[in-house]
């Protein structure tokens, strides 16, 4: 069965790939499977700089979900490049480079350096990390912010952009067509909730940083319904995310309009899980009536009139 | 690193809200070292997205067997204390990097305990008796929590402290370490922060190694959720990768 | 052990409420246990006219959470206050009357005859449910229509009126605000957040409708950022809510700035929970080290210029 | 209506993809009545929000138990097909408003039922044989999932059909109905939306129970989610309070 997938430009062998941030530079689970499985690889996100991060705990659990904040530590754009880039190179799969920044010229200068490289195959433009009070937040929660953002990368990259928006905000479809409108190629959807626990012992929050990003399945409906809203509005493509740790997760964010989709959280869970989602996602969509994932793509939009 | 499925050979309250586990496997029990630790998934991941990582207490490789030691915290553990024999754990190991046991330096090497860090110190004990003079220090919280008393007087010299007095020594542990009259060439020592601090500085001269423990994510390095800062290159280490142990010389606490 | 509270005017026995919209009038649940015991009632809501609410299905599950779609079915206000009012009355206990609309007009004429009512002791304003086009959301997620819908309300209520904001909002302190200037008692948060589930059968939304609200402890760490952020901002009393299934959660919610909380989704799954969370809270408490619901509040306050 | 902790006794699979479960109880066995149904915690209810209801297949007050036929749908169900012999079920009920059977009009009266719609029908069925002459007609999507055969025919006239013809008449149940020379004085029945549809427009002339199904929230009336327009002052029912079993006349399908 064939699981290739599209994505303006960007052509991948199957739908699935990791999740930024979640499966660091490919290093650590390469031990695990051969990464060449993978429909695409989306790395830690690049800063200008090495940073360090927030403080520890920056991790707790929720009800089937995990607060994250990590604080984009990165050994900066110059890093990533020197020492991990040269691991990711043997392999045939495409990176996707996520990049972050703290002001517009940061996030220019980052994609300019990532977009040169051989072995990224797009950008991915983080304007939506909620865990640094200077993580490029803002320009994801601001539709004008987004456009200027957008626009000012996709003049120096010669590589698709995709732009990763944040479930934060009041209408997701004001972002995603303002970043369309800037010639963004792409979205990903969608970044982590702000939440936030408290420790009845400590009486104080669980997280160093005080609030955190909500992944995992407790997002999923909230992903696959921006997902919806942002399809009625646009054809780019868009890699979904929130929650997935199943084949049937898998095929509800294609039905609901995602065109590939990335898997975060549940990496930490079970470290196989993109293979075996990669290996059991052609049974599912069968048993399901599809004989591709174009297919599935095709059954979405003839039901976009209705209510899906 | 593999994912094993593993069976529940025994699980039973050893102490105050602590619990000794046996599990079985095809992989772990044979290539896990002192000091690694397992990263262990709780219900059927649904409801639980994060593992539990739990330090080895003990090894048998012979019937391919580990131990775990687990205090009970909170709902993880709250859940393993639960199952029975014959119910199988989804386990991902061996993590981490355990205790280094080749130096030369000395023959006098002293291991202290705290609590829930007690159980990666007797594996280690294990093997260290063989070939140095080892004293054995471990503190716990009060009477009714103090467990392997026993198990680590068999194999060597041990003293136990109680914060409240209520057994053994009064106090903490670098109460009793500072008692005892010997030159310790080597040490190790696993337990709370604030136990590690004290013991760091009490032995600021001595080299030693520490298990520490921070929250984790992924457990295999890849998420940066467990790292803690260190005077090396990169100005960090993971515990989840570089350590659970370290050089007591190269962390900041 | 005392467990009152003091939301301004308004004085509870304890500071456990079943949340509007699933707790009907009370009738069902007394037959459980006796509502007396209760802190508080918030009812079902109540808009001008009698209304059917949407098609079915109307709920579907998520991990740790559900999505409903009701779509504010009731009998209209005139309808609540002849047929169950009268029932409630029997009890001793504060109703809190949930007030929605489609216009800034509706919502006041229910005000009106709502804040008219001796059982009822204060009014809960849902600006905030996202399941009817027209179910005053919009008034919840936009400032100046907030103010407005709030200040012709207080204009109109002889009784304290609570704010019911929406967590589908970028920046929640910007309408909490708003309401507040405009005169806002206090404050209920939060209410669901849009999400969707998708049938891989049949290719459509499990919800009729399409869209429906989250609830659910899916959603607790959200709500706790929520209120937290809120509470940085004002002093006014927050009836806080989301995900609450334990006394555990109950604390959570006081520690991170609620004076008294509501438990929806919970009352599903055990419809003895409020019962259960009034009798087991002061053991909670005490194991925390604490001797009363204000001794939490002043722990809390305390604890605020630090990052809790 | 209560919540009960509940034992399981039995939990067979019975035909494709289908359960019999048996469970005891102090206070449900005692009072729930044919049509009636229970809604039960999935879990320790920190993962699944929402109760599962599921109509009552038999009722046995002297051991005190209920039969539950199930079919395994999605993740609830799933789970309590796992579950064994002495596992401990939430049960609340019993709920809504069951089959009434005193209708003296006459002596000929149908039951038709259509996969997991057939439960409820059976122990109504035992009632009704005591005093009228049934007819049962169940209808199955395919031959293995075909239940209950065998202990309908011991009670009465009953007629098999399945979509596929793999066994009895190929067909829909108001095929069968259609060739019965009968005169109906009444009839009951429960099953997918679609052949309640049929069933009611083929038996327009008959005074008729129909059992509903319903996404439901709380099960009790007090949420909302299960409603259904009907002919009635408030222009709809409740499927949880006033249903499942509505007189046919009352509905609009
Ligand atoms: C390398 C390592 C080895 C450990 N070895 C042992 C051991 O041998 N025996 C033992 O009793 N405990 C050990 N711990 C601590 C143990 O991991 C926690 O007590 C346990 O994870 C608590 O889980 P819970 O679900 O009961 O608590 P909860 O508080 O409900 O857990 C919620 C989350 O916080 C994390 N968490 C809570 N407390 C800790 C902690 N102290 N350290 C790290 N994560 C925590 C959990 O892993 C989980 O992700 C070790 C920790 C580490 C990092
Ligand atoms: C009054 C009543 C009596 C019933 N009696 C029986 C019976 O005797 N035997 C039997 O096999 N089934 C019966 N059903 C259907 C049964 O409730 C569902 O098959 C079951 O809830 C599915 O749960 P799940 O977790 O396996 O599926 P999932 O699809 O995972 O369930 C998700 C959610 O949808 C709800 N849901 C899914 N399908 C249905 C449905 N058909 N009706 C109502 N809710 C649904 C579930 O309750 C749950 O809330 C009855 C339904 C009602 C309303
Ligand atoms: C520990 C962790 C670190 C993350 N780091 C990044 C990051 O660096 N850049 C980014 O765009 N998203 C980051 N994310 C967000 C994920 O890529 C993803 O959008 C989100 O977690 C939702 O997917 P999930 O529910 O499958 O985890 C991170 C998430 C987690 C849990
Ligand atoms: C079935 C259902 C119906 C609801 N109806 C209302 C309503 O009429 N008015 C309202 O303000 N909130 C309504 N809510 C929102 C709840 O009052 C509450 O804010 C939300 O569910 C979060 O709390 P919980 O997670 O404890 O359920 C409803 C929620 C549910 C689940
Ligand atoms: S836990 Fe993920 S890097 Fe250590
Ligand atoms: S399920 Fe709540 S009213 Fe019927």
């Amino acid at each position: 069965m064939s699981l290739e997938v599209t994505l303006g430009d960007l052509h991948l062998n199957n739908p699935i790939m990791p999740a930024s941030g979640c499966f660091g530079f490919g290093r650590e689970f390469s031990a695990f499977y051969d990464l060449n499985q993978l429909g695409a690889i989306a790395i830690k996100a690049a800063t200008g700089e090495a940073r360090f991060g927030n403080q520890t705990p920056r991790v707790a659990e929720t009800s089937s979900g995990m607060l994250n904040a990590i604080g984009l530590q990165n050994p900066g754009v110059d890093g990533i490049i020197e020492q991990e880039l040269p691991f990711l190179r043997q392999y045939d799969v495409p990176v996707i480079a996520n990049i972050a920044g703290s002001t517009l010229e940061e996030y220019v200068d980052v994609a300019r350096k990532m977009s040169e490289q051989a072995a990224v195959k797009a950008l991915e433009l983080n304007i939506s990390c909620p865990n640094v009070k200077e993580g490029g937040v803002q320009f994801g929660t601001d539709a004008t912010l987004a456009y200027r953002v957008t626009e000012a990368v996709k003049s120096v990259s010669s590589k698709p952009v995709f732009v990763k928006l944040s479930p934060n905000v009041t209408d997701i479809t004001d972002i995603a067509t303002a970043v369309e409108k800037a010639g963004a190629d792409g979205l990903s959807m969608v970044n982590t909730l702000t939440g936030r626990r408290i420790d009845l012992h400590q009486q104080a929050p669980i997280i160093a940083n005080g609030s955190g990003g909500l992944s995992g399945p407790a997002i999923k409906p909230i992903a696959i319904h921006m997902i919806h809203q942002v399809r009625q509005k646009t054809d780019l493509p868009i890699i979904g995310m929130g929650g997935i740790q199943s084949t049937e997760d898998v095929l509800e964010f294609l039905l609901a309009g995602a065109d590939a989709v990335a898997v975060g959280t549940a990496n930490f869970q079970n470290p196989f899980i993109c293979e075996r989602l990669v290996q059991d996602l052609p049974e599912t969509l069968q048993a399901y009536g599809f004989n591709s994932v174009k297919e599935v793509r095709d059954a979405r939009c003839s039901h976009q009139s209705t209510s899906l | 690193m593999i994912v094993e499925d593993m069976t529940i050979q025994k699980n039973e309250c050893i102490a105050l809200n602590t619990f000794e586990m046996v599990i079985s496997g095809e992989e772990i029990p044979l290539h896990i070292q002192s000091g690694q630790f397992v990263h262990i998934q709780i219900g059927d991941g649904k409801l639980n997205m994060l593992r539990r990582p739990l330090s080895i207490a003990d090894i048998n490789r012979i019937s391919q067997t580990i131990t775990l030691i687990y205090h009970v915290t909170g709902d993880g553990t709250k859940w393993l204390s639960t199952l029975t024999e014959g119910t199988i754990l989804n386990v991902l190991g061996p993590l981490g990097n355990g205790f280094e046991i080749k130096h030369s330096e000395g023959n006098q090497i002293l291991v202290v305990g705290g609590g829930v860090g007690v159980p990666p110190l007797y594996h280690l004990t294990k093997q260290l008796v063989r070939h140095y003079q080892v004293t054995v220090v471990l503190g716990f919280a009060t009477r009714e929590a103090v467990f392997y008393e026993d198990e680590f007087r068999e194999l060597t010299k041990t003293y136990i402290s109680t914060d409240d007095g209520t057994y053994g020594h009064k106090g903490f542990v670098t109460d009793v370490v500072s008692q005892l009259d010997l030159n310790f060439q080597h040490y190790y020592a696993c337990g709370p922060m604030p136990m590690l601090q004290a013991v760091q500085e009490q032995m600021i001269d001595t080299p030693g190694q520490l298990s520490f423990e921070e929250r984790m994510g992924c457990g295999i390095g890849a998420c940066f959720a467990c790292v803690c800062e260190a005077k090396n290159d990169n100005g960090y280490v993971k515990i989840c990768q570089d350590g659970p142990v370290l050089q007591a010389s190269e962390v900041i606490l």
